[in-house]
């Protein structure tokens, strides 16, 4: 549906994307994830024409579209404010795009009354937009962005000015309302979770690049990059020399701490250096139930306990004063009673550690 | 208070008013009514010193006694000398009319109010008392009395009425300027003109008395009203 | 910075009702007293009071027009100030610093005088095209501001919902921007009400001439100062509440 | 509203170096080109340029004093107006309601003449207090917001560390609220630079007086309130600079 | 160490506080949780000495503070921005104190200097507060309370302003400093995880009222109101009617959906309506290994799957139209696979279901 090829934009001399090539295909739910200034906001604007790429094509739906200005591109963006006009009714609101394109004002009132409908916002057709909540506005800002029946629909952090508990709805909302409307969304975020709790594909973009593109679960349990592993989710590093390897079967050892056993096709020689990664939850106590696949065991001192209600956090040092972290959801009744300060043994799965290896 | 040796008296005067009282080029109050002023201050054997004041402030400073005497081409007026004392005249002169070169409509007051001419003056001024006399004359008051005759050349007004020596001195400046007007008809009126005192001030009144008239008739004045070139219309009294 | 620079008045306040009560009651007070006491003692509130309504029309019609030819030039100078082209706003830009580098008493002296010489123009057309000039420059502001305070996803949702630049300029932003642009007309108009003393120079009869002409033929100037004071106060404080429910009608919901 | 007001002018710009640039050759140009033609045609700028520097001494006198005494007003009404005690913050409030209200000219002829009835004061000093009653009242909304902008945490920080309400107010709150005072002082005294031109009524020598009682006598006005408009222009240019220097160094970090 | 005794605030005839008792113990973490507006800040203010209640006592240590003025009272305060003083060092802002208390500077030197190395700040000690970070603003902050030492830290939600992985970093910090300094910390915060990881103690405000006070694990696990219940961490909600009772034992019956059983002293007759209430993490699927204690089992239908890294959440319809939260933590690599609208079986212990009684 739309597909950016070796984009690149600079401003200032200043690089801000740089050879981004992607492809999103239509009904997608496609979420660009990135920390604050690494270019995302940009990447959409290149996709609307308001800014124009320094090098690369940009095609639409197959056309492509770098010659056209904003207002003949078929995208609809939803902004993070959703910039509904005040000075209009949500009717008029709606009513912009088919009236600037000279619809008939009695096809546009049949249109908008299905999408109000559909949009469960028929009681507010005639009400200003500083009358509506949150959650109001954001369908509104949808249907007047798709009644024009863009190819494609921008939304750029369009919940990040929410606070939590409507973010999580309306997160679910705007997913059934893609169901609903069927329209591809190229989505943008800093934050992991809605990312990947939106996203059916998603792509992580990290200085202006584009690091890794996949489903949500690719990514997490398969990062490519260091930045993947540590930017989506929380996990835990740990730093130690490559003892030995056989195959793709290396044990990584802690100098005091012990060694351990992971599974990679790290290039390089023994003896080097390395940073292997595990998952919070992917690490157990001692006293928990046994494994059936190979697991490593590391020995350390509980530092602190924290309660979340519905999970509980422990921090373990190990002898080598590296310091882990374990996660254990509260899906039975709590029974681990351990306490700061006993020594604890901390078992995980060899498959669970990974090992990014590209740059 | 008339200690005649110490005190400076201050005197005020709207120096906007060539060749009366105006500002030289080293930015000195100059004139013939400053230079007529120390004449008589010398001879009084006190010490004066001039200050500009604009007109509108000349009489409510005098009263206020910001400062002593008022010397600014002040005619002598009935509601005036309510209010304040004056010396004995020292210049007889009259209003006149100024109008363009190439006016042709106007050639005495008469015309003006018939015509319904709008007519330019200085406010606070016996010409502007004149023009607010009569309720059909179509009257325009000024802060200075320059800006009326400006107006006058740039066309807004159809007459000024004003002090008749000062549009002779301009005249006399021979610039290109004044090639543009003309003054027209009589002088009009009998404008006693004479230092202003608060009422009280007697002293002070007696003794500028004398040395005025002593001023008057030794010749000093008309040697003045030869050098600032007051021209007929303006006479020193006999 | 975010501080007020000259905020005329703040007509919900105790002491704006206390003010307009006193100037008020003292505007109609001293002439009344008057009328039993002897005229001799007469400080001329009665003269004064039949005076000054003359006075008031010519303020406020050079208000009036002033504003409205700031208003225009003020439009013009804003949005030349919003160009893209650098010829339109690099000598728009210079005429703002220029005209708010000139003092208005100044600027008025120059165009009745100094242009007066190759243009003829009555006073109140020179007043009204100062007052423009002057106040346009900082009109402009008020404009650009206004435009500028609206927030540019404004312009870019319409552009993306498939307006030209023209259509989201004036059917977006324009719109929104008089919400915040017409208060700050108002309050520049409360200004200019108190400068328009300044054209008692130029020969016009507003208050504060027709208040001069009074005082140097009476020599009362304690009276006719104090009654010229109370009516430009009474006159700011009322507009001032004009403007104050301007503000209030168009402030953001 | 977030609009400015009367920001006198933006000293970064473009149009400012240029401003700068053509108002100080011509004031040089002007009278040089003189001195190679005959006195006849002469406008009289040299004459002016001998005349003037009088005028910007007291132009720049009464900034200066009027300036002085209205911070000095200022910052005495405005604490007032941030006062919990009815009987301080009402007649405070009144007195800016009131100054505001009234005209600066009408003010200073009010001051020199009426008041003059009973005080007797020298045209200098009525005009220095007119600028320091008058801008008082705007610069007490400078002290007023300065000290409000302050967070108020930063009070009650300094009450929970010990201090007592002066403690907190003189050594933690009116230090930090000089940042955005000083820059709106300077502010306040630019608008002051030009409105001093209206002390040439009280026959103050200052550079409007100097240029009026020349163009009266020699009625070359053009010329004359041309010299005059780019002094003053080219002072205000200046004094801005001055302005934006403070603004750039109070800039929070 | 602080005692508050039935203490009621209100704002133009407004309550804001209500009839507040508590006491916070030597030593102990207390968190204050509650929704924005609820009255936490009143609270801490009047605690401070910056407002006066309208009726109840203060008392710190034993000492009723009712008439102390502010700058008297023994507390030390931490305001949500920090409000350092940004005209001052960091030596000077935390020397704030004793200057005016008259300390000899050399005496207040030695003091910061040992406070500086607790809260690692020696290299900013001659810094302005504009020039440093969140975190280090925040050990400013407790450095500059604490040399006062105060009888109690009163912190107003300060680590609000912060963003996320800050914000985590910073809580840790702040149980270490509070552990390292052995202050009494009253601490106020609208965010449940926030409240729990830091608290030793916490209490629970709605409307001005303090409503249960206890250990997170408490409130978590035996919310006393239905609030409660639905404030503190995610809950689902199922409401049916009382079919069966039988002591403590009840069956309560969905309609078309089936019934389920769970314990309660829940009083009133039987065929009332009830509304119980089921964590997400105490949900299973019928795939999941076989409970040793009693469960429920309801049917359903899968309706949304969001996949979050660490665990993925199902959204699953009931017959009768409720809906069900089910989260799992990815502790085993994921191998359950059903997709969206697939029939299920949802499992939950008899003893995870609680029914609030208090009002
Ligand atoms: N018009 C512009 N001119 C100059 N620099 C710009 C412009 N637009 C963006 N930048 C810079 O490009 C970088 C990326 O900006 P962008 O808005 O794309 O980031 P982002 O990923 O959307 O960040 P955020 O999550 O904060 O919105 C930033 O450093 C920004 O300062
Ligand atoms: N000085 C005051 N005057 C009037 N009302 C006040 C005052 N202080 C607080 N309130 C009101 O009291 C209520 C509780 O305020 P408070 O600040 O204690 O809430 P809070 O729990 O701290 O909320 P938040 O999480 O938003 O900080 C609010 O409705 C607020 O508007
Ligand atoms: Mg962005
Ligand atoms: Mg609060």
């Amino acid at each position: 549906m739309v597909k950016l090829d070796s984009i690149s934009k600079s401003f200032g001399g200043k690089p801000v994307v740089e050879n981004v090539s992607l492809e999103v295909e239509a009904g997608e739910r496609f979420t660009l994830l990135g920390r604050s200034g690494c270019g995302k906001t940009t990447l959409l604007r290149l996709i609307a024409g308001f800014e124009t790429p320094d090098s690369g094509t940009i095609s639409i739906a197959g056309q492509d579209v770098g010659s056209l200005p904003v207002e003949q591109r078929p995208v609809g963006m939803i902004f993070q404010n959703y910039a509904l006009f005040p000075h209009m009714t949500i009717y008029d609101n709606i009513a912009v795009g088919p009236r600037i394109r000279k619809h008939s004002e009695s096809e546009i009132a049949k249109r908008i009354d299905e999408l109000l409908e559909i949009t469960h916002l028929e009681a507010l057709r005639d009400v200003y937009p500083g009358q509506i909540s949150g959650g109001e506005a954001q369908r509104v800002a949808l249907a007047r962005a798709v009644i024009n029946r863009p190819k494609i629909l921008l939304l750029d952090e369009p919940l990040s000015a929410l606070d939590l508990s409507l973010r999580q709805h309306l997160r679910e909302e705007l997913v059934e309302m893609q169901r609903a409307l069927d329209i591809t969304f190229l989505f943008v975020t800093h934050d992991q979770e809605e990312a990947m709790g939106l996203a059916t594909r998603m792509g992580i973009m990290d200085n202006g690049c584009l690091q890794q593109v996949g489903t949500p679960p690719e990514l997490y349990e398969k990062p490519q990059t260091a930045f993947i592993a540590e930017f989506l989710g929380e996990v835990n590093r740990l730093t130690g020399k490559v003892e030995q390897r056989s195959g793709n079967q290396i044990t990584v050892s802690l100098a005091s701490a012990g060694t351990f056993q992971c599974v990679s096709d790290l290039p390089g020689p023994e003896n080097q250096n390395v940073t292997c990664y595990v998952r919070p939850e992917k690490l157990f106590f001692d006293t928990d139930r046994p494994q059936t696949e190979p697991v490593n065991v590391l020995q350390g001192t509980l530092l602190g306990i924290q309660f979340f209600g519905s999970h509980t956090r422990y921090q373990i040092e190990l002898t080598d004063g590296q310091t882990l972290t374990l996660s254990i959801q509260h899906r039975k009744s709590r029974s681990l009673q351990y306490s700061i300060g006993d020594s604890v043994r901390v078992l995980f799965a060899v498959s669970d550690v990974f090992i990014p290896t590209k740059k | 208070d008339s200690s005649p040796s110490g005190k400076t008296y201050l005197v005020a005067t709207d120096a906007t008013l060539v060749p009366m009282s105006f500002m030289s080029v080293g930015n000195d109050i100059i004139g013939f009514e400053p230079d007529f002023m120390r004449a008589i201050a010398k001879e009084a054997g006190i010490n004066i010193r001039m200050i500009n004041v604009e007109w509108a402030g000349l009489f409510g400073g005098l009263i206020t006694e910001k400062f002593d005497m008022v010397i600014s081409s002040v005619t002598v007026l009935e509601e005036r000398k309510e209010r304040m004392a004056f010396s004995e005249p020292y210049l007889k002169s009259g209003l006149a009319l100024v109008v363009r070169k190439n006016e042709e409509d106007i050639n005495s007051f008469e015309d003006v109010q018939k015509n319904k001419k709008l007519v330019g003056a200085q406010i606070g001024t016996t010409a502007y008392f004149l023009l607010e006399r009569d309720a059909d004359v179509r009257k325009k008051g000024y802060q200075m009395y320059g800006h009326a005759v400006a107006d006058l050349i740039n066309g807004e007004i159809d007459a000024v009425l004003g002090e008749s020596t000062g549009t002779l001195f301009y005249k006399n400046q021979n610039k290109p300027l004044f090639n543009k007007i003309k003054m027209v008809g009589e002088i009009m009126t009998d404008e006693h003109y004479a230092i202003v005192f608060r009422k009280g001030d007697n002293d002070l009144l007696t003794q500028i008395n004398s040395a005025l008239q002593k001023v008057l008739a030794d010749g000093t004045a008309a040697r003045l009203h030869r050098k600032w070139d007051l021209g007929q219309a303006a006479q020193i009294p006999k | 910075m975010s501080l007020p620079t000259k905020k005329i008045s703040n007509p919900q306040s105790w002491a704006w009702n206390l003010a307009v009560l006193m100037s008020f009651i003292f505007l109609v007070y001293l002439p009344a007293q008057e009328v039993f006491i002897t005229k001799e003692q007469s400080g001329g509130y009665v003269e004064l009071l039949s005076l000054l309504p003359s006075g008031v029309f010519y303020t406020l019609l050079v208000t009036l027009l002033g504003s409205a030819s700031a208003i225009i030039v003020g439009l013009l100078v804003g949005l030349g100030k919003l160009s893209d082209n650098p010829l339109i706003r690099i000598p728009v830009s210079f005429y703002i610093e220029v005209l708010r580098g000139i003092p208005l008493l100044v600027l008025l002296f120059y165009i009745y005088y100094a242009l007066g010489e190759f243009i003829h123009m009555p006073a109140l057309v020179a007043a009204v095209a100062g007052f423009g000039f002057s106040y346009g420059a900082y009109m402009a502001d008020v404009f650009r501001a206004g435009i500028e305070a609206i927030p540019k996803e404004q312009g870019e949702a319409a552009r993306s919902l498939g307006m030209n630049e023209k259509q989201a300029m004036f059917q977006i932003i324009l719109p929104q921007a008089l919400r915040t642009i017409i208060p700050a007309i108002g309050n520049q108009t409360l200004g200019m009400l108190k400068d328009t003393s300044l054209v008692s120079v130029l020969a016009i009869s507003d208050i504060l001439r027709v208040g001069n002409e009074y005082a140097t033929k009476h020599f009362n100037y304690f009276e006719t100062y104090t009654y010229v004071a109370l009516t430009y106060l009474l006159l700011t404080l009322l507009l001032s509440r004009g403007v104050q429910n301007l503000e209030n009608r168009f402030r953001p919901a």
